[in-house]
């Protein structure tokens, strides 16, 4: 029994080890072939936001650039009319 | 005056059943004094903590199912029906007919229900949590969900290869099977296997996959696995810096990485589904788990159905954590807890991670020795995942020895990869254990 | 042909069985009529009374289980198979099958839960939503927890000694079961001791409490208790003033009251936690109401969880508020509902009310006597809860007397230990009525 | 070195049982591609082709019972077990024991549910969510409820007669029911008067109405009709103009309408109320799904109860779409939907939404030989609900003919009638159906 | 049997029609009584928008006017100022 | 059974409302220790808002003191350069 324990765990440890390599090596492979397939053959304009954390942030301060492209709109317009 | 008395036996003071349940108690405000003050893991751990003090409150069962509270309280005829139900022959406090539950098929399980049943005893309302959130395997799949529509793949899209460091610190999950397996081969402490594989996730750095995997492989150390995980997430900002700062020199530590080229919609659309289908075509038991992560990325990504995607970020993993923690809670009763095996899975645990962050930092350089374009080494320690954190720590040992050098986007390749990594290290441990008879 | 003549049978005009499902309906429009033109309680009331009349759409059987849709709809083989379900000998009608159907044990309910399911029965959609919401006790508790995410204590940790206020208040229930109780041994009604428990409750002047113990010892009554309850918070601006002027002078009425003192953010942290500990050591019958709302409070207070007390106050309770309004209507069943025991609930009802706010107004002027900081006599009213109307009936009362004196604060204190003084008076009630096997 | 042979025997190449899984795979990664590239019902059809994907995942067991999937996975013993639960006296394969299933009775359910959970096995993640969402009825009922939490009946109160348009319509679903059991009759297909009932429904062009009536009548034809039943709703602007151009002449289809009159709050309240009064007396078997239709509405137009009514439009809905669309893909797994039934289906559905549409034009032509005030046959196709992209395509056609001529606004009040239209013919069919044993 | 399942779907269809028919006419004549009922015993200012679609929108550009209006009121307050 | 039923409600009024005031004595005991603890070893800042009602109001008008300023700022800020 305690043989076999262990040796269940080494199984699981290279099996599951293994699997681990096999499967994300796969995905190194397919994601690579895809990304070349979609940047030659569907080209789009990039992404704007090539950088972003994976993180749930409270929705603060969306609308600040928005707000300040609006307020500097709006001042621009009134400043040249005042010229 | 049968009621006062009634009254008295039924008030906690005269419950306590020795000092186990007020020093669980003690260890719920802990885990909140640590949340709420320390600001270690509190989504999960606010929850986890009351519903641990909740489930010790003497004398009101909240963490019993209907058969343990009727076993608990039940008078001699209640325990000669729940004996005759089991098919005990023979017993002789409610201990013995205790231990006969976990043995019993569901036919004496079903009996059993309606002996408690029909002496008036029902589950406490942890319980019940528990059955709906946990037992079922539907609240940590949600929240999977939902961190999958949270999760950004651009990074580790810009740069693929980096999803062999979330591989390597996988390690962590396996050594500590191993190491679990080796203290019961010695008699140190009483591992199954099953138990070994679910220690063993704590490696995994990520909350759902082990509240996943321990409810199917080892639901009684529930409770101890979900505490070493979040607790051990929160300090990975000191378990991870001395082992990174070991193994690399200060010239490693240096190395600069050029700016990651911007990735498209399509691809990010695309990335999701083809995890999907290496998981049906490879495997099939961690479909559940990838599933459900690449449906909330999918979701996030594709961008015609923001309403739901804003819905599986806010309001319903919100509602799941809320019940998922309280379910962890209920599996802190102190007849559960308070056993040597949970001081061997705290230790287990943080040995895991720190043999998951070592391997990811071995293994960026072992890449370094064949490949031309150099990664800094310290992202690899991003691959045991406990994201965003881990890759915030590389960037900050980075900053230490280049204050030039941003590593944070580069560390979040890896860092998302090690999510896909334990998932698929979660599947093959269930699909094998299983078939191991454990 | 035959269908044709179904589709009449089946038709609502050929099923009215009396006039009971027709004044049920009235009622329910009634009750949305008062929700949406007077403003009673919306929340509730809209979908209590809206629920109320689909339960008495004759022929739907949205309120009925399988078992009772069975016999209700089938044929005499189904009444045959049912009647041996149930081990019983002789019955004439469908109506002696169900008068045993309360009575029956675990196993006679399983095997007339078959009997229904062979049949090709099913529950009727609100029967479901009962209950998920309320039969396993979920909705009302996690209603409670969204309470407690919403309340200040500040006022109450400002002066905490106005903590009496509450309690005194809830001599409203107690008086209410011992006039339930009465009627009972008067032969004028007949009620249980566990329904009077439960029509008592009603003067906790709390929603969910009062659904919470009507659906442990009362079920069959809760239509009728959460219609009272809800109604008479509602009324509590027209039922309180001429009791609070009746037993206060004039001069008391114009009793200023120093600002409270601003409470730190420590200390409303720790009394949550404070209480919870009160209730393991002391009250643990309490455990899941108390439980919830301290869990509630402390997810607000903590300030470290935001995104979870965010979505129990809103996303969550409102789901739940829905379903449980609608679990609630379907207690208005008219063989349910219409009964002179409703009458005497409702009457009983505002006697609970009025005698709180009695006791509330009593028990300040007496404290009055033994100090020498004056409290207001008007606030104590508030410790029925009924949050926070009562504490705005209090505010405008004292603002007749005395134009510059602002209560509304100072009346917040005693309104939420209301809260907590019936959640422990419902609580004791359970644990005892269940001890005296009621 | 069994573990790694059991490795690869779970893995999905070894068990990919046929085509019927990969064909079902690329059929769901289609519907992928419609709902993301070209925005065919997204918010329905991402989750149900992610969910076919999932149901076909092989050796994954997603979609199936847990008594399925120890059939499937399970030893001689195991078969043998779940043989003599059924009363099965000779089986072959594990195929002759499935067959057996639907024509189980309650008590052999449980009884091979008890062997299936002695041996192990859980139902799949998939036929959870299907079990809960749809098997309960809930989930289409909970969507309905925010429907009508978002429908504005306004425009259908300002023209009450363009009722008569959604009645028309609905001629689709009954000619359709004729047409599938006309090819049972022939010999083409083998319908049920159930399957052709369900079959039926598409033509309501109303989602959660076609999932509520097919889990009830045909649950094995779910999937096909659910995909249908959206799929044909994305297609409505390819499908309808043909058909409403050839029924109308030039001048027709130039006829202006004068605008709508103002409707007071009082009227809109008033409206659900007296739907569900309508429902009480004559239709009792529509009283869920309408039911929850006019109590969201009643929430919406209200205006005391907003939380909720915003509740119900958003959070509430969104969570139910998502596992709506879950459990709807379950039903796509192969051994399911690969059937020449399917093809009658989808041939039938678009029979249904094309006689619902000519019908409903041909009604206006009708209204306008009888009434002085003419409405412009266009918004007759309106009528089978599809809301709102059916009132949009009357408005493109109405304007291409005359660019002056707003018509979306008329087509709103048939759009919505026609909701209530295939509500009352799910609920007429429902009750027939079953009252013929069906 | 097929003789049967055919006059079942005709019986389906005659009378589920007719349900249909009978049941919104009923509801023509209900709703048209209760308008007229309540625009002449309870009237009340109408609904200032008399045009919804029963759709749910994404709460997008809401504080656009409001902002607009209240840049345009502070750009105007200032103009005033500078007169 | 009468005097069964009359004696148990007695005993439920003594005994729930002793539990009732025994339970909250005890809670303004403790909340009393609590709070002069904290006053005295665990100072803080005092929440600037000693007052606030346990009702769920709508977030209305959160916004706007925040657009306020940023408008006032920007306003300001072109006065400056016009001067
Ligand atoms: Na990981
Ligand atoms: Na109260
Ligand atoms: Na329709």
């Amino acid at each position: 029994m305690q043989q076999d324990i262990m040796s269940q765990g080494v199984d699981l440890m290279l099996f599951g080890m293994g699997t681990v390599f096999v499967f994300l090596t796969v995905l190194v492979i397919a994601t690579t072939i895809m990304s070349s397939f979609v940047q030659r053959f569907l080209p789009e304009a990039p992404a704007p936001e090539p950088t972003a954390a994976p993180a749930a942030a409270a929705p603060t301060g969306v609308t600040d650039p928005k707000l300040l492209a609006i307020i500097k709109a709006a001042v621009d317009q009134h400043r040249a009319k005042h010229k | 005056m049968e009621s006062l008395i009634g009254l008295w036996n039924d008030s906690g003071l005269a419950q306590f059943t020795g000092p186990g349940q007020i020093s669980m108690i003690l260890i719920g405000l802990g885990l909140l004094y640590l949340a709420i003050n320390k600001n270690f893991e509190p989504l999960l751990l606010v929850p986890i903590g009351f519903g641990g003090i909740l489930a010790n409150i003497p004398g009101a069962g909240l963490a019993y199912s209907a058969v343990e509270n009727a076993l608990l309280s039940g008078g001699p005829e209640v325990l000669s029906a729940m004996a005759k139900a089991l098919n005990l022959a023979a017993y002789e406090t409610y201990a013995d007919i205790k231990a006969a539950l976990p043995n019993a098929s569901a036919e004496q399980l079903f009996a059993a229900n309606q002996v408690a049943a029909n002496a008036g005893y029902d589950s406490g309302m942890l319980y019940k949590f528990y059955s709906v959130a946990i037992g079922s395997t539907i609240a940590p799949l949600v929240i999977f969900m939902g961190v999958g529509a949270m999760t950004d793949f651009g990074p580790l899209l810009a740069n693929p290869k980096t999803m062999f460091l979330g591989a390597a610190a996988q390690f962590g999950i396996f050594a500590t099977v191993l190491g679990a397996v080796g203290l019961s081969a010695m008699g140190i402490m009483d591992f199954t296997i099953a138990d070994a594989a679910a220690i063993g996730i704590i490696g995994g750095a990520d909350g759902p996959t082990a509240i996943y995997v321990s409810s199917l492989l080892a639901p009684e150390l529930l409770g101890a696995i979900a505490v070493a995980a979040y607790s051990y997430m929160a300090l990975v900002p000191m378990i991870q810096p001395p082992i990174m700062k070991a193994l690399t020199t200060e010239e490693e530590r240096k190395i600069t990485m050029t700016q990651l080229r911007p990735v498209s919609k399509r691809e990010k659309i695309a990335f999701p589904v083809i995890v999907l289908i290496a998981v049906a075509l490879f495997l099939p038991s961690a479909a559940p788990l990838l599933g459900m992560f690449c449906f909330g990325n999918l979701m996030k990504e594709c961008g015609v159905v923001d309403r739901l995607s804003d819905t599986a970020q806010n309001a319903l993993i919100n509602v799941t954590t809320i019940f998922l923690g309280l379910s962890v809670g209920s599996k802190l009763a102190a007849d559960k807890f308070l056993d040597p095996k949970t001081l061997g899975i705290l230790a287990l645990g943080i040995v895991a991670f720190g043999i998951g962050t070592a391997m990811g930092v071995v293994m960026a350089k072992i890449m370094n020795k064949f490949s031309e374009q150099k990664i800094n080494p310290l992202i690899g320690s991003a691959g045991v995942s406990a994201v965003p954190m881990a890759a915030r720590v590389s960037n900050k040992v980075g900053l230490e020895a280049n204050p030039q050098n941003f590593l944070l986007m580069h560390a979040m390749g890896p860092n998302v990869a090690g999510v896909i990594g334990s998932a698929v290290a979660a599947g093959v441990m269930i699909s094998m254990v299983q078939s191991m008879g454990g």
